[in-house]
C-alpha cells in the first residue's frame, strides 16, 4: 500500500463517478463509466489485491463497458439526465 | 448416504436444469419431464432428510463443503446447517416446486412460447437457489445465493409481456440495493469479527462481547433494511405487485408463495442464530417496539390496498404484502409463541398464496377477464376451481380447521402475551378486511351477479368464453390446486404436531 | 508547519479514507439509482454502487507491511513475482526482504501477505455484479423495444391512458 | 422523487460514516478480519495443504469452492437469462438481407485484430493454466477468452464470430462448464468423501493428497473458464444486436 497513491487514485474515482452519471451522451457515459473501472482495477492492484485487479481490468474495464456500448448502440444516445 | 441428502437434493434440480439448456429451445415437452423427475426425487430426498432430522437427537446436523477443516475450532470452509425448520421450509419449496411443474405443462407453450425449457432450467435454478439459502451456515454463501434467485426471478419475470419487462427492471434496482445492503452488513460483522460462520460470528461477537459497537448495529440495521427489501416489507414493497402480477402466471404462482416467506425465514434465522435473541430483543433498544408498529402500520396498509384493488392478481399481491406484515411482526414480539407463529405462518402462507395464485389464473385463464367480476356467477361453472379458492380464502380469513386460523392464533396468543395489543388489534383487523375481501368474492360467485336476476346475460357471456369452454380446465391444472387446498387442511390439522417440531428447534436457539 | 500537515494527514485522514470514499462513492450511486430518469444511468449508478462495496471489502485486507498473497520461493514462480514487481516498482523492496526471508526460514509471517479472504468474496462480488448489469442491459432493451424508449417519465406516460396501477 | 433520493441518500450515508470511526484503521494489520484465525489459517497452512502458492486460488477453488460453484451458476443464468428475455427467433435468420452491414470493421482493424487474436487466446489460455502460480484463473481467463471472440465479431462481423462459436455451441459450452465443475465434486461424493472433497482422488489422481488438490482445482478452474467464455460471448452477440443474433454492431 501507498497511501499517496491511494488517496489520488480515490479522489479521481469520485469526479469520474460524478461525470459519468452527469454526462447526457450515453455513449460518454459509457466510456467514462470504462475510465472509473480502470482507475479501480489500479486501486485494487495499489491495495495488493491482484487477482481482483485482473478481474476488474477483464470484467468491469473489459466485458462491461463493452455490452454497455453495445445497448446504447442498439437503443438510443439520448439522455434527459 | 443419508449424511449426504442435503447435498443430493440441490444437485438434482442443478443437473435438470443443465438438461433442459442442452436440450435446447423447442423442447419444452422434454424439459417438463426432466424437471418433473428432478424435482420429484428432490421432494423425496428433502422428505428423508425431515425423517433423519426428526430421529436427531441435537436437533441438526452439519455437512461440510470439501471436508474443511479438518482439526479446528473455527471454520475455514462452507458448512450447511440443516434442522427441522429448515427441512420444513425445504419441503414446502420442493412440494410447491413440483406442483407448479404440474401446473406449467400447459401453459409453457402459450406464455413463453419456444423459450419452454429455458423456463424450465431457470425455474430449477431458483429453486436451487432457495434451498440453498434456507440451508447454508455461511453469511457470504447466503448472498450468492439470494443473487441466484434474484437474477432467476428477474429473467422469469422479464419473459412476460412489456409490462412485466418494465416491472422487472424496477425488481433489478429494489433486489440490488436489497442485496447490496446484505453484503454490507455482512461485510462490517466481517471487520469486526474476521469469520463469515454464522455460529463462529454469533460465538465471537458474544465472546467479545460487541454487541454496543456502532458499526455490529449498523450491521445489523443493514441488513435487517437488506431483508426487508427482498420480502417487501411494506415502505420498501414498491417492486412486488407490478413483478408479480405482470409475470407469465407460472412464474406468478411458483414465485409469489415462496420468495418473500423464504425471505422471512433468512430474517428469522438472522435474528435469532446470527445476532441471538440477547441482542435483538434487549430491553434497552427502542427496535422491538418500532419494528412492531411498523408491521401493524405494513398489516394495516396492506389489507386497505388489497380492498381498494379491482384487479384479482394485485389484490393477491397486496395481501401477501399484508401477511409479511404478520411474519415481521411475529418474529420481533420476542416470545416463543411470536416466533413459532411467524414460523408456521410461512408454511401456512405458502400453501395458501399457492392456492389462491393458481386458482386465480386459471380464472383469469379460463375468462380472458382480470378483474373481479370474472367471478361472477362461477360456482356453477368451474365448480372446483371454486373450491380451492374459498378453502384459501377461508384460510386467509382465518377459519378453523384451516392452517391461516391457527398460525393467526399462534401469533395472536405471542401478541398477547408480551401486551403488544396494537399487534393483535392490526391482526383482527387485518382478518376482517380479508373476510370483506373474499365475502365479496364468494358473494360474486355462488349468487351471480349482485343484480343476478338476468340469466340471459351470463348465458352470453359464456359465449365469449375462450376457445377450449370454461368447463375444461385441464387436470394438469386442478391437480395442484386440489393438493393445494388439501396441504392447507393439512397443515391446519397437523398444527400441535408441527408447532411442537418448531417450538422444541427454536428453545435450542434461544437457550 | 509542513510536519504538521503531514502528520495530520498520515494520522487523520490516511487511516479512515477508504472508508470515506467508499459512503461517498456508494451514495452517489444510490442517489442515482433512485432519482435518474433515464434506465442506463440507473444502471451505472447500480454498477458504482455495487464497486463501492467492493472497494469496502478490499480495504479490510490490507495490511501496512504486506504484498500480495502469493507465496513465492522457487525457481520458475521468481520470475513471475518479478513481472508483478515492475507493474508496482514501489514494492520491490519489501518483497525482495520477503524473499530472502524465505530462502532462510520458511515459516510464513502472515504479516507479509494480504488477508486473502476478502479478495476471493470480491471475486465473486464482482462477477455477480456483470451478470446483473447483463441481464439488466437486457431487460432495459426489452423495454426499449416496446416502449421506444428509455425514460422512465416517457415510459410512465404511455402506461397512463390504459393502465391503472 | 428526488428530495425523496436525497433523504434516504443523506440517512443511510450517516449511517454508514457514523460506523466508520469504530472500524480498525486501513492497514491495520491487528484488525480482527487481518488477525483472526480464519485469514491466518488460509495464508499459513494452504500451501502446506494444498501446494499452491497463489491463496486466492486455493481460498477460491477449494475452501471455498461451493462459493464458486454457485458463482459460475450466476453466470451460467445471466447467459440463459439473456437469452430468455431477449431473444427472438426470426424464421428469416440467414437470408442474405440480415446480413447487410455485416462486414465488420475496416481493413487496418481486420488485419490488427487476425494478428493479436492468437496471442490474446494464448495468453488466456495461460492465465487459466497458471492460475496456481500467479494472478488469474478461470474468470480471467474466460473473459479474456469470450473478449477474443466479441474482438473477433467487431472486426469481421458477428456472422464469422458465430461460424467459430455458433449459439448452440455457447449453449453446450456453458453446460458442459458447469458439469465439468460440479462433476468433479460428484466424482469426490462417488469416492467416499464430501462434495468437492478433492482429498478423495489422490488415489486416481498421481502425487499424493496435496497434488491431489492441486490438480482438482485446474480442473474445476477449467470448467469455469468454459463457462464464463461462452456467457461472455453469448452475452455480447445477444445485446448487440437486441437478441436477433444477425447482425453486430
Amino acid at each position: 500500500m501507498i497511501w499517496q497513491f491511494d488517496i489520488i487514485i480515490l479522489i479521481f474515482l469520485v469526479v469520474t463517478a460524478v461525470i459519468a452519471l452527469r454526462v447526457k451522451d450515453l455513449l460518454g457515459a459509457s466510456m467514462i463509466f470504462g475510465i472509473y473501472s480502470f482507475l479501480i482495477c489500479l486501486l485494487w492492484a495499489e491495495m495488493g489485491a491482484v487477482d481482483v485487479a485482473f478481474t476488474e481490468a477483464a470484467v468491469g474495464a473489459g466485458v462491461s463497458t463493452v455490452i454497455m456500448i453495445a445497448t446504447v448502440f442498439s437503443t438510443t444516445r439520448r439522455s434527459k439526465d | 448416504m443419508t449424511d449426504h441428502l442435503p447435498i443430493l437434493l440441490l444437485l438434482l434440480p442443478l443437473f435438470g436444469s443443465l438438461i433442459c439448456v442442452l436440450l435446447g429451445r423447442n423442447n419444452a415437452a422434454h424439459s417438463w419431464v426432466v424437471a418433473m423427475i428432478s424435482l420429484g426425487g428432490s421432494a423425496l430426498l428433502s422428505l428423508l432428510m425431515l425423517i433423519k432430522v426428526l430421529g436427531l437427537k441435537s436437533g441438526d446436523f452439519r455437512y461440510r463443503m470439501g471436508g474443511w477443516p479438518e482439526s479446528s475450532s473455527y471454520e475455514v470452509g462452507i458448512e450447511l446447517r440443516v434442522d427441522v425448520l429448515a427441512c420444513l421450509i425445504v419441503l414446502a419449496v420442493m412440494i410447491v416446486g413440483f406442483l407448479n411443474t404440474i401446473y406449467s405443462k400447459t401453459r409453457v407453450s402459450a406464455e413463453v412460447g419456444e423459450k419452454g425449457s429455458f423456463f424450465y432450467a431457470l425455474i430449477q435454478l431458483l429453486i436451487v437457489g432457495l434451498c440453498g439459502i434456507i440451508m447454508t451456515n455461511d453469511a457470504f454463501n447466503l448472498y450468492v445465493l439470494i443473487e441466484i434467485t434474484s437474477l432467476t426471478s428477474y429473467a422469469l419475470i422479464a419473459m412476460g409481456n412489456r409490462r412485466a419487462a418494465l416491472s422487472s427492471f424496477n425488481y433489478v434496482i429494489m433486489g440490488t440495493i436489497g442485496a447490496s445492503f446484505y453484503l454490507l452488513g455482512v461485510g462490517y460483522l466481517y471487520i469486526k469479527t474476521g469469520t463469515l460462520n454464522i455460529d463462529d460470528i454469533h460465538n465471537y461477537l458474544r465472546s467479545e462481547n460487541l454487541w454496543a459497537s456502532q458499526s455490529i448495529v449498523v450491521a445489523f440495521i443493514l441488513i435487517m433494511l437488506g431483508v426487508w427489501t427482498k420480502m417487501a416489507f411494506f415502505p420498501l414493497h414498491g417492486w412486488l405487485p407490478n413483478a408479480y402480477s405482470y409475470a407469465p402466471s407460472m412464474t406468478g404462482t411458483f414465485m409469489a408463495p415462496l420468495m418473500t416467506k423464504v425471505m422471512v425465514y433468512v430474517m428469522i434465522r438472522v435474528m435469532l442464530w446470527l445476532f441471538g435473541s440477547d441482542f435483538v430483543y434487549s430491553t434497552e433498544s427502542i427496535w422491538s417496539e418500532l419494528i412492531i408498529w411498523m408491521s401493524v402500520v405494513a398489516i394495516v396498509a396492506g389489507s386497505f390496498l388489497a380492498l381498494a384493488r379491482n384487479d384479482i392478481k394485485k389484490m393477491l399481491t397486496y395481501l401477501i404484502i399484508a401477511e409479511v406484515g404478520y411474519m415481521v411482526g411475529g418474529a420481533w414480539l420476542g416470545n416463543l409463541n411470536g416466533q413459532a407463529g411467524a414460523f408456521y405462518h410461512i408454511l401456512s402462507d405458502a400453501a395458501m398464496t399457492f392456492c389462491l395464485f393458481i386458482a386465480a389464473s386459471i380464472v383469469i385463464i379460463r375468462t380472458g377477464e382480470s378483474r373481479l367480476n370474472a367471478f361472477d356467477d362461477l360456482f356453477r361453472k368451474m365448480p372446483i376451481t371454486m373450491i380451492g379458492f374459498t378453502i384459501g380464502g377461508l384460510s386467509m380469513i382465518g377459519l378453523p380447521p384451516t392452517c391461516g386460523f391457527f398460525s393467526k392464533w399462534y401469533l395472536i396468543k405471542g401478541g398477547v402475551e408480551t401486551g403488544q395489543w396494537e399487534f393483535v388489534v392490526a391482526l383482527l383487523f387485518s382478518s376482517l378486511i380479508n373476510a370483506v375481501i373474499f365475502f365479496k368474492i364468494f358473494e360474486r360467485a355462488y349468487f351471480g351477479k349482485i343484480k343476478g336476476i338476468k340469466e340471459e346475460v351470463t348465458v352470453q357471456d359464456r359465449d365469449t368464453i375462450p376457445a377450449g369452454g370454461i368447463k375444461s380446465v385441464p387436470l394438469s391444472m386442478l391437480i395442484p390446486l386440489c393438493v393445494g387446498s388439501l396441504s392447507i387442511l393439512i397443515i391446519g390439522i397437523m398444527n400441535k404436531n408441527i408447532f411442537s417440531w418448531i417450538t422444541k428447534a427454536l428453545e435450542m436457539v434461544n437457550g | 508547519m509542513d510536519i504538521i500537515i503531514a502528520s495530520f494527514i498520515e494520522e487523520v485522514i490516511v487511516p479512515k479514507f477508504n472508508y470515506w470514499i467508499y459512503v461517498i462513492l456508494m451514495m452517489i450511486g444510490l442517489f442515482a439509482m433512485i432519482t435518474k430518469n433515464n434506465l442506463i444511468k440507473k444502471l451505472i449508478g447500480m454498477a458504482i454502487f455495487q464497486t463501492a462495496i467492493i472497494l469496502l471489502y478490499v480495504s479490510v485486507g490490507v495490511k501496512s507491511e504486506a504484498n500480495i498473497p502469493i507465496i513465492s520461493h522457487h525457481g520458475h514462480q521468481e520470475h513471475v513475482e518479478n513481472a508483478q514487481d515492475e507493474k508496482h516498482s514501489s514494492k520491490l523492496e519489501v518483497s525482495t526482504d520477503d524473499k530472502s526471508d524465505k530462502s532462510d526460514h520458511h515459516a510464513i509471517d502472515k504479516d507479509k501477505f494480504a488477508n486473502p479472504l476478502p479478495h476471493v468474496l470480491m471475486l465473486t462480488a464482482i462477477v455477480v455484479g456483470v451478470s446483473t448489469l447483463g441481464l439488466a442491459l437486457a431487460i432495459s432493451q426489452k423495454v426499449h423495444g416496446s416502449f421506444g424508449t428509455l425514460e422512465e417519465d416517457e415510459i410512465l406516460d404511455q402506461l397512463k391512458p390504459g393502465g391503472h396501477d | 422523487m428526488k428530495f425523496f433520493g436525497l433523504l434516504s441518500v443523506i440517512i443511510v450515508g450517516s449511517l454508514l460514516l457514523s460506523a466508520t470511526k469504530d472500524f480498525p484503521d486501513w492497514g491495520d494489520q491487528d484488525s480482527p478480519a487481518n488477525e483472526g484465525p480464519v485469514s491466518s489459517f488460509y495464508i499459513e497452512k494452504t500451501e502446506e495443504k494444498t501446494k499452491v502458492p497463489n491463496m486466492v486460488t486455493a481460498v477460491l477453488a477449494d475452501y471455498r469452492g461451493y462459493d464458486t460453484m454457485f458463482e459460475t451458476v450466476v453466470i451460467f443464468i445471466a447467459g440463459i437469462g439473456i437469452i430468455a428475455v431477449l431473444r427472438t427467433y426470426g424464421n428469416n435468420d440467414s437470408t442474405p438481407k440480415n446480413q447487410v452491414g455485416d462486414e465488420g470493421a475496416g481493413l487496418l482493424a481486420k488485419i490488427t485484430c487476425s494478428l493479436i487474436l492468437p496471442f490474446i487466446q494464448l495468453f488466456a489460455l495461460y492465465v487459466v493454466a497458471h492460475g496456481h502460480h500467479s494472478p488469474g484463473g478461470g474468470f480471467q481467463g474466460g473473459v479474456m477468452l469470450g473478449a477474443s471472440y466479441i474482438l473477433l465479431a467487431l472486426a469481421y462481423g458477428l456472422a464469422r464470430a458465430k461460424s467459430c462459436f455458433s449459439e448452440k455451441r455457447t449453449l453446450v459450452f456453458a453446460a458442459v462448464g458447469i458439469i465439468i465443475y460440479v462433476g468433479w465434486g460428484v466424482l469426490c461424493l462417488i469416492m467416499g468423501k464430501e462434495f468437492l472433497n478433492y482429498s478423495a482422488l489422490d488415489s486416481i489422481l498421481p502425487g499424493g493428497v496435496e497434488m491431489a488438490r492441486s490438480h482438482s482445482m485446474l480442473a474445476v478452474e477449467i470448467g469455469v473458464a468454459l463457462t464464463v467464455t461462452a456467457v461472455m460471448f453469448s452475452m455480447f452477440s445477444n445485446l448487440s444486436t437486441k437478441g436477433r443474433l444477425d447482425k453486430g454492431l
